[in-house]
């Protein structure tokens, strides 16, 4: 095991996958000469060169149609929409091309795809540069939706994206690139769509994914200071959604909250909680909560967009609740 | 080019007109469903073009596809079964008129959303320009696909990269019911090529040797590394934008104005006149063609419908 | 009263509205010489001319983004796109720009605007023509999000939209524009954000809007023949979210199911769902049901698409199970 | 043009400078957060534009936007307030740095989705078009902006709407890091608009004088209803793209000749030079402008936070 940053392990995903199969490359903004606008594909163009690390024109959805062309022709492409409030710029590539040719030419066109993009808020850059609204991506079936919260995940989760051959929907945060902690030595895969016990607990289910990881994690430590013990689970993909350590834990605890850092209407939050009733409605003690953020578009002024985002003590709140 | 040759390209645009003449009957029935364009006036542009490429070249169009299919290799048949909806359609009847694709014949569909298909094509061209083969992307689409961002961004990404892509705008005159001038800023499609120092020329669609010719030339020069290229292609679509257009965008003097440049009649007479073929060995290529599409409505009417199971295959290749 | 179509009913609020308001115009791709390609603004070209019922070239982006600008100028413009699935090409304009400039720029740009457009399957016309992705837009504050079942209410709410100072996206439902019902004479507006009571009933709650509404109906009347009284809420706006009359009836029936046709996970029914448990966890006896589209790309075929789609029999069946 | 035009052109220019300098260490500081993009070297493009229009001309541009709306009539208080994300600020604290408007002033933002503002620029357009007030629309944005869809579309749209609108690309050389011909087939940016039939020019942004000129000429022409036009103007920043740019994409021999060309030191020559004004009047007003942008800092770091009960309002108009 080495610790590495998220921003390492993402880097070396891609650098792996790169030097262990040439059909794979990269297009994007400031992918190349840049370096990435995160930095994550620092020294890849001058290593992997100019076909390899493309840099695109500012062209969302040509970005995201060409990667999709090209993934046609055999190669496996990730395409790098800079950040996800871009996605949208890119919207019907992505939902209306990349999650349903496979399914509408009736399985002749596969796609081996990734998109890779960035999301979510903090660092005051205002309502249209702050967004996570990745459950609106998680609604379209043909597209797998994948946002790993640990450095570990993120490596292993990448790489499993990259030898897909479904088009896949990468999702990181901006203020997790720094985030450090153990990774596996050598090559490892983590698979798509599985959910995972992120850390043990038997008073309540925490349910959570990417930033919101570490918030909650922080929160289980609080509680844990009260003697209340929260079992995480990080549902890492949104689509397909792995429900069972959800389940698994619930039925344990029988108490519930989901954290999410987008806004609550028609967020994940409001999928899990559905999900859990639907599935062990005999668990429940008590009405499961969520925490998300408040529905306003996030203001630049940073003690209004912290008062937006669900904090530490939010999801402390919330599992009192619960309890 | 070789007496078959001329032959087989008649024979490509009888066929394509009579596949659509039969489906409108079963339209009317309700045996086909959802939307359908027709193709008819316009099938001496993807015959023309379509025979002009190389195996390698790679084939991607809108939603007014039979006739690009057909001329691609896919049969009457599964073009048939597929506006049916039936299992054996080439897209198992999960794709429907608009979304035919034959990857084995280089086909990438029919595309439904406008201009959408453009940025596809893009990185179809890359993936050969990536993969060093000689393949040319040829992607069709409308005047008024001409208007949409997807046009702009991927006509600049093509030149930027020197992809191998021939962009065909066909220029039937409309968009559903909007004239070119009427949504366009300039009425010369090939003028906004210009905007991107992509080479360009303007073609007659009703002249399918025009046609033919213009696109060997151009496939060799990008085939060459030359870089894209833009052709403009006039033509008409003698029906309506799909089954159930009340028309009220157009003269019934100008339809049949443009009908009586009938392709298939040009082509005839051309073909007639030059010796290269007689009136009945025409004839005789048009009742097998007749026959072909009567056989194709058999095969699709007793294939089966998709197993219920269908419904849920094909959602991803990796489970 | 008058017995109209919901064709009708949205065309006179369009008529009625630019009679009254010279600064309300239409725009959009057919809406013109053609009639609108659903035959909504048929006569419209003719009366209003053409500075006010105004064809576009094909550039979703742009319709929208040029109805925001006029909007800012005063006039209040009603943009139609097409259908729901080439809003996916304005995306970014509809959740980027409609829904945050007011609140972004500290409430000095307002946008008079309504975006109308139609959604819903069963037409045939495959996967990237059929879908009701309502839920997704619904995700963004600062939108409203209005979905009409009745020919009543849409005469009322787009004329309610028509005047609101929010931008509203309006979606209509393709297979419903010849349903035919009774409908107020003279000038009425039905307020936004107001759920309501469709149908009266002791034993269950249905939770529908829009076309589900009239599955969920025949589905009441099945079960009322089983002496089964289902009481119906329709949402009619997505956003903002009206409970009140969802909770008074459940409260009421102990028993909910949630009817939509776009797909389940991350759908309208998990939104709907999660507030039922939160706010009247009290009063559940039996787990809530959700019936939705199947999560596929909604194939071309008639069969397999009907399977896809939620029917009469799923309602009546997911009633039959929460009892 | 009278003295004191010309020395309020120098005057705002110099503003414009100072408060971007003054804002370097306060981001340092962490008392301006999320992104900052400098004008700086840019400052006679908008200074020279904007001081040709008439009060009824609308003005919107990109993100790049402190010395738009200080041209405007935006209070140098009031840009440095929204800074600092004060309750004072122009957009009340809510949109910092990339989203400053003022309506009253008829500025409209200040948008920091590339290319996104061009649509919404051709609607302002139209607004007044409908209304039958005789505005121009002035929209700016950067090179890297003319190669997203959303160009495209307006551009087509103004040109086929007869539109009163003026496009500005602010040609930086550089969208981000990539140098305009690595990202656009046409290195000449005002090539794109014969692609729309769209009459364009090109000018220098670094003389402030010729900005201006053709500025007034263009705006009379659109004024007199002849449509929009395209107008060019070469500039460059002299700092990153926005703070903590690496800058490994240009040389610091290519910054440094353009430094020398500052649009301020051009223009303080010109009217020293042609006598227009001296050299003492000018470090006057350089004085007048550091005390203006001292002030404006102390007003804003004096200015309250806004209130909590703020997050939830102006989310819509109508509850
Ligand atoms: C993005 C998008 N907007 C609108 C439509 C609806 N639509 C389908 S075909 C069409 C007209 C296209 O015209 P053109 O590109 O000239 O092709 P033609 O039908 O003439 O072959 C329109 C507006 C669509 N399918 N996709
Ligand atoms: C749609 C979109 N894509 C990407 C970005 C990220 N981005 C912000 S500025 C910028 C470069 C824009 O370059 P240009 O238009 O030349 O303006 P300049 O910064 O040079 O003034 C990019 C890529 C964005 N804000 N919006
Ligand atoms: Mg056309
Ligand atoms: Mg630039």
């Amino acid at each position: 095991m080495t610790r590495i940053t998220m921003r390492e392990a993402i880097s070396q995903a891609m650098w792996e996958e790169m030097e262990r199969d040439p059909d794979v490359f990269i297009l994007g903004e400031e992918v190349g000469v840049w370096g990435g606008s995160y930095a994550v594909t620092k020294g890849f163009y001058d290593h992997f060169g100019e076909k390899r690390v493309r840099d695109t024109p500012i062209s969302e959805s040509t970005i995201v149609g060409a990667a999709i062309g090209s993934a046609l022709t055999g190669l496996r492409p990730i395409a790098e929409i800079m950040t996800i409030n871009f996605a949208f710029s890119a919207m019907d590539h992505i939902v209306n091309q990349a999650a349903k040719l496979h399914y509408m030419f009736g399985g002749q066109l596969i796609l081996p795809l990734v998109i890779r993009t960035v999301g979510g808020g903090g660092r005051q850059l205002g309502a249209t540069h702050s967004q996570t609204p990745d459950a609106i991506f998680a609604h379209f079936p043909g597209l797998k939706v994948v946002a790993p919260g640990t450095p570990e995940d993120a490596k292993g989760l990448l790489k499993s994206a990259i030898r897909s051959n479904d088009p896949i929907f990468f999702i990181e945060h901006a203020t997790l690139y720094q985030t450090r902690a153990e990774v596996p030595d050598g090559d490892y895969i983590t698979p798509i769509g599985k959910s995972k016990v992120h850390r043990e607990g038997r008073d309540v289910t925490i349910v959570t994914y990417s930033k919101m990881l570490e918030t909650s994690s922080k929160a289980a430590e609080q509680l844990s200071g009260m003697g209340i013990e929260a079992e995480i689970i990080d549902l890492r993909t949104l689509r397909p959604l792995d429900m069972e350590p959800v389940l698994e834990s619930f039925r344990k605890t029988n108490r519930a909250v989901i954290v999410e850092e987008g806004w609550r209407s028609y967020g994940v939050g409001a999928e899990v909680t559905a999900r859990i009733y639907e599935e062990a409605f005999d668990y429940v003690d008590a009405p499961i909560q969520r925490v998300a953020q408040k529905e306003v578009p996030l203001p630049y002024n940073r003690t209004l967009e912290q008062l937006a985002l669900p904090q530490v003590e939010d999801v402390v709140q919330a599992v009192k609740e619960v309890l | 080019m070789k007496k078959e040759e001329y032959l087989d390209l008649y024979y490509q645009m009888v066929l394509i007109r009579r596949v659509e003449e039969a489906a409108i009957p079963l339209y009317q029935e309700g045996k086909i469903g959802g939307f359908l364009h027709l193709y008819i006036g316009q099938e001496a542009v993807s015959t023309g073009l379509i025979s002009a490429r190389l195996p390698q070249d790679r084939v991607i169009t809108a939603y007014r596809d039979h006739g690009v299919a057909i001329n691609c290799g896919v049969s009457a048949d599964l073009v048939m079964a597929e506006l049916l909806g039936k299992a054996t359609g080439i897209s198992k009847g999960k794709g429907g008129s608009m979304h035919m694709a034959d990857v084995e014949k280089n086909f990438w569909g029919g595309h439904a959303i406008v201009g959408a298909h453009l940025p596809i094509a893009a990185g179809l061209a890359l993936g050969d320009q990536y993969q060093e083969t000689d393949g040319v992307t040829i992607c069709m689409f409308g005047d008024g696909a001409t208007n949409i961002g997807y046009f702009h961004e991927a006509l600049n990404l093509s030149k930027v990269w020197n992809l191998p892509v021939l962009w065909v705008c066909e220029n039937n005159q409309y968009g559903m019911g909007t004239a070119v001038d009427r949504a366009s800023a300039v009425s010369d499609i090939r003028q906004k090529a210009e905007g991107y120092c992509i080479p360009n020329e303007v073609v007659d669609g009703m002249n399918i040797m025009k046609v033919r010719q213009a696109a060997e030339r151009i496939l060799a020069e990008i085939r060459a590394g030359k870089g894209p290229y833009f052709l403009e292609i006039e033509t008409y679509r003698f029906q309506g934008h799909s089954m159930g257009d009340p028309e009220r965008y157009r003269k019934q003097d100008e339809v049949k104005q443009w009908e009586e440049n009938d392709p298939i009649g040009i082509f005839r007479h051309y073909l007639t006149s030059e010796k290269i073929a007689s009136a009945a060995e025409l004839d005789q290529l048009d009742q097998k063609a007749a026959d072909e599409v009567k056989a194709a409505i058999q095969f699709a009417e007793n294939s089966p419908e998709p197993a219920p199971e269908e419904l849920f295959t094909n959602i991803y290749v990796d489970n």
